[in-house]
């Protein structure tokens, strides 16, 4: 087994790296990739090492690196484009709508659009506004898109690479705040299937779910709890859409109570999705209703804010008692 | 409407005039037969016309006066060429082999494309106003990587010409020398829109300011449409990047079958463009030169009739599409809500569609 | 009482008529709304009386239409903007997520974001491709927007004025496929509070929710289970963001079973939204677990199949159905 | 660098040159006065960089180099007009009498906008790239509606104006003929990219392709930035359109305190511009003219200082928001989820900010 200690981002361009190599049709395009190697350096060096049309600096025009990928795409390469924030992807939105997520269907099955689109996202850096978003519900809520989020160095390696494998487009939501910490990576065994969530922390009493940034939180608050006596089950989704809501149920069958962490606002979210499917799957065995700890219906916070804006270990403690206080 | 700036070849009365760039290089073989191909592509529109006046069509969008600008074009194109449509751009799919009837899958609402775009080399309809124009670009860097001798041609209308989109297309043909052709059909309206909306000036002046050649051609001249385009291709092919050609053309019908165009326009401007007629001016031409026989025209009508009857007939057999092709094709592999779907439509015993 | 009978299309347009008769700084924006008035002719007539300057035929860009509204909602104007239709929203989504939604706030208030996007939405009119989506779940899962829709002409009359009059951006959603029928129209008193769900048939056994074109949908099927005994209550939400939820809990403490009905995708959906929300709220009276009848998760299709796309009476009877089968 | 086509009135060495079509109209007065704006700018500017280094700001957005630029555009608005800035235009809120420790609120985090855009005339900053321009072009329809006097000014960096936001302005502003100036300051970098990405010719050339004038003007240049800005602003004001200027200049320093301009371009190049500081060149000029005493230079130096010491008091003096203030504003009227989240808040308790 090769095991290595890495940081997220430095996983995330090994991961890269090794998707090059296997793959000529694999590129790489965005604002700032090459010389600079992206703003968070994941793209660091690759440009040197593949060239510059193999990692190719844009204009900065975000729906011209989505609508191009589309016809490199159509033209048989795998662009992996990354977005410099969460918050610059909606100039690109009309074409990841219209386009991305349709023209596999529109042709027929024709067209690949293999493309990953990458998105450091979520918050916790102490940014200005627009550099803290978390749009994954809009593109879960699209018919033709996948979504994944990774947690861990590992997945981090491993995911990006299943993703530009993989034929379907996918948004790749990456945890900016957690590019810098450091895990554990096989390099040769691929950890878990792209669209499987997993199982971080075993527990019996309440079921958490969430991704990306979330997870280290769950995690954290789990621990917490543990001190109280309570048992919190931490369940990384790691697949946004679609949702593997069997891993889910399994827990939830067991615990009775769901608490799903994100942090965008809950309307119409990726909570309000979790609690609402799983409310129909486990109907016989919730014991209190779903609850969401999330952002809040707000836009995101000026960032000396943020850390009340985002879900905290205290917030989710919060809502593990309130579905501990339900009876049903 | 002749100014210096208008490349022209042929007059409205179907003489030969020189220009002091371009000269005409097609044989009188091609000339016949382009003006079969014109003949056809109207007489097949008109039987869609029908078609939906008829029930059997959703909606059309006619392609009357536009002939020229697309045959041109399209006869321009080498086989190896890649298009991307809008959903008007019925003579170039005409061109690129697309069979009739598949044309009209989008407008008969049983598909959202039609055909196989890479068998024909002409990607599927594109309804949202531009998005095609940046596969255009990006189709054309693949090219450039692949080291193919190809260029690519993205379609678009004036009306689409204001969108952010085609625009940054510009930015990015002209930042990579990408090897492709913008061929606008500027058909004077975008719906109820004047072209004097979306611009003050002529409107190839736009690839000017964006670093390359742009030129406006009388896109009711097939001879001078080929000539531009061809001359736009090669280039292309030979690494000298972009070109904007402006087709100066006009939309003889509705915007489409939904469309009330005396609303917002006066039937003299629609007269004075009947009388630019680009198939009329080919016609002109052939007589004045004596290229065919009298019987000659008789002949491709009648032809252009067989088509349409085929095409009706093929329309008329394409049923409802199976329900459950609902879920087919949304994602190249396994989906759990597609499956679910799926499930829930058979349970459902949502009843199949006619074959 | 001054009522009328008229279309939905027509009342539109007497509602705009009137608000821009109130205040001259009501503007009407978009692709040939002006001498064509409108592809559905909503503004017909509207640039003949208003004039070019107050009725603005504009280029065809929606980011430019929406980006100069904003430009004239900080002047002090109020403008309307016509999205030809739902699909065309998308180039304007960055504009709407990033500014209409955000500058309010940004500017401490300062800003009035005093804008209208009419989006005339859902299916059922035979159409080609991205002339019949329903998008309102992106919306609604933003903060700082708000989104209606309207089922009767007389919404549609009040709804429209109500709207122009907010101080707030509204996302006005028109179900096009009703644009032609009739109802009656009283002009003179506003029926109901612009945020305010209504109760358009009462029942006992279930709560059917839905909003838009789905309200006919619902009291057809209430009808028909009216025949087999079964009486379900339909609730118009109206409002989308914000969901009047007051008045769903209120309806659901009483019958204990609830399905909602759209035409979107039901991942993170206004469905989504509506089931796990009431989830909590009546936990202890939901006798079965909240329901979706949506669109699928696929692309709207080609026309030719959009009645086996959308909700029909037999999807809704079949997921009452499913609720009464429950037993908890 | 100085061609035909750019405009300058004053030499790197700061002496008086002449041009064709433009003459400083500037009294000796305005000038030193406009280089005391630019001195105190820069000071400001550095002050910042520095309380960003003591972890005082989440980050600062250096304007070094473009103060000729700013001030030259900024002291030729009239008090009406209305400007649409980036996040980089801390030379043009100070013309426009923003407090400067308002124009740090957003880079101390504390606040995603920092000042009252309607008492400054000033909107907020914006980050987006390009979404400002069309509000500018919006807000200028709405002069033209007031029939007042007024122009507005949209600025913007030579990487936005890609964007498809800032090409759809061209289109809608030469539709409309809007009173516009779009101050397009070309500071050659946008992050690491080279301007030869965004176009391949001089960017003020994109103007004339969507049917309006376009000027460049050497950005390093206050004599000349102000009379090219205010002729286009008078020509607005008076009905004439828009006009796209082009500030040729250059970004001394990092993107942003985040940035590592190493990684991307070499010394010499920065050395180059160094030599055309736009500071440097009036003071070249005043000391040439012995238009001040020495000591004035001093008393600036001073002013500046003081002005900074200021600032960095004001900021270290802004606490943190109260969470509550999370709420606010979101909405103008009553909302649920607004009180819902207020409520939660208070429940859980949360600390309230510093004050
Ligand atoms: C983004 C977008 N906005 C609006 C529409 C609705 N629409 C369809 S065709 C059309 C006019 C297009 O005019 P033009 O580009 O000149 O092409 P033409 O129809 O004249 O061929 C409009 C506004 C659309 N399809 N896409
Ligand atoms: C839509 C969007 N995409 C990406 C970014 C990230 N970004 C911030 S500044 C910048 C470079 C801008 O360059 P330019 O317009 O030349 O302005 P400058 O910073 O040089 O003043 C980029 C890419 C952004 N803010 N907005
Ligand atoms: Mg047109
Ligand atoms: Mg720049």
């Amino acid at each position: 087994m090769a095991t290595t200690t890495m940081t997220m981002a430095k996983a995330l361009n090994e991961g890269l790296r090794r998707a090059m190599e296997a793959n000529k049709k694999v590129l790489i395009m965005g604002e700032d990739v090459g010389k600079l190697g992206g703003v968070f350096r994941i793209t660091d060096g690759l440009q040197k090492d593949f060239g510059e049309d193999r990692v190719i600096d844009s204009p900065l025009a975000e729906s011209a690196i989505v609508g191009t990928a589309v016809g490199l795409a159509i033209r048989g390469y795998r662009p992996v484009c990354e977005i410099q924030f969460d918050g610059f992807v909606y100039p690109a939105f009309d074409q990841i709508v219209s386009q991305v997520a349709k023209l596999h269907k529109r042709s027929d099955g024709v067209y690949t659009m293999s493309l990953v689109i990458r998105l450091p996202f979520q918050g916790g850096i102490g940014a200005i506004e627009h550099h803290s978003e978390s749009p994954e519900a809009y593109f879960a809520h699209t018919a033709g898109l996948r979504v994944v989020s990774c947690s861990t160095p590992e997945d981090a390696y491993w995911m990006i690479q299943q993703s530009i494998l993989h034929d379907d487009p996918i948004i790749f939501c990456e945890p900016k705040c957690r590019y810098w910490e450091k895990g554990e990576v096989d390099t040769e065994h691929a950890p878990h299937g792209l669209f499987e969530a997993v199982v971080r922390r075993p527990g019996r009493d309440v079921t958490l779910v969430g991704y990306g940034a979330s997870v280290r939180t769950m995690l954290r608050a789990a621990e917490a709890a543990e001190a109280e006596g309570r048992s919190l089950e931490v369940i990384d989704a790691r697949s946004i859409a679609p949702l593997d809501l069997d891993t889910m149920a399994a827990s939830l069958e067991r615990t009775g109570r769901l608490v799903v962490v994100h942090e965008a606002p809950h309307t119409a979210s990726i909570g309000s999705e979790i609690v609402s499917a799983l409310s129909e799957r486990c109907f016989y065995s919730l014991r209190a209703p779903g609850l969401q700890v999330s952002g809040y219906h707000t836009p995101y916070p000026p960032s000396r804010l943020e850390e009340e804006y985002r879900p905290s270990v205290d917030r989710i403690l919060d809502a593990v008692d309130r579905v501990m206080g339900f009876d049903a | 409407m002749i100014g210096e700036e208008l490349v022209q070849l042929l007059t409205p009365e179907g003489e030969r005039v020189s220009h002091p760039e371009y000269e005409s290089s097609l044989t009188n073989d091609q000339i016949v037969s382009f003006y079969r191909d014109m003949v056809i592509v109207r007489r097949l529109c008109n039987e869609s016309t029908s078609l939906q006046r008829q029930g059997q069509l959703a909606l059309w969008a006619p392609v009357q006066g536009q002939e020229a600008a697309q045959i041109g074009a399209g006869r321009a194109l080498a086989p190896m060429d890649f298009t991307f449509p809008t959903y008007r751009e019925h003579g170039i799919a005409w061109c690129r082999g697309v069979p009739p009837a598949d044309m009209l899958r989008l407008f008969r609402a049983t598909s959202n494309g039609g055909w196989d775009p890479q068998k024909y080399r002409h990607s599927v309809p594109t309804v949202v106003l531009g998005n095609q124009v940046l596969h255009a670009v990006g189709y054309a860097m693949g090219v450039q990587r692949d080291g193919a001798e190809e260029a690519v041609m993205a379609f678009f209308g004036d009306g689409a010409s204001s969108q952010g989109d085609v625009l940054e297309s510009f930015v990015w043909a002209s930042s990579y020398n990408a090897p492709i052709v913008f061929f606008c059909q500027n058909n004077q309206w975008g719906i109820s829109t004047p072209m004097s909306v979306q611009s003050k000036i002529p409107l190839y002046h736009r690839a000017h300011g964006f670093g390359f050649p742009g030129v406006r051609v009388d896109g009711n001249d097939l001879l001078a449409v080929y000539e531009v385009s061809k001359r736009a291709l090669d280039n292309a092919r030979e690494g000298g990047g972009p070109t904007l050609v402006e087709a100066y053309t006009y939309r003889l019908g509705a915007h489409t079958t939904s469309d009330d165009p005396t609303r917002y326009r006066v039937d003299a401007e629609v007269e004075v463009w009947r009388h630019r007629d680009p198939i009329e001016r080919v016609k002109a031409l052939l007589v004045r030169e004596g290229t065919v026989k009298a019987s000659y025209f008789d002949e491709v009508a009648e032809e252009a009739e067989g088509l349409a009857l085929q095409l009706r007939e093929d329309v008329l057999a394409m049923g409802k599409p199976d329900p459950l092709t609902l879920f087919d094709d949304v994602y190249a592999d396994y989906h759990p809500l597609i499956e679910e779907g799926r499930r829930e439509m058979v349970e459902l015993g949502v009843a199949g569609g006619e074959h």
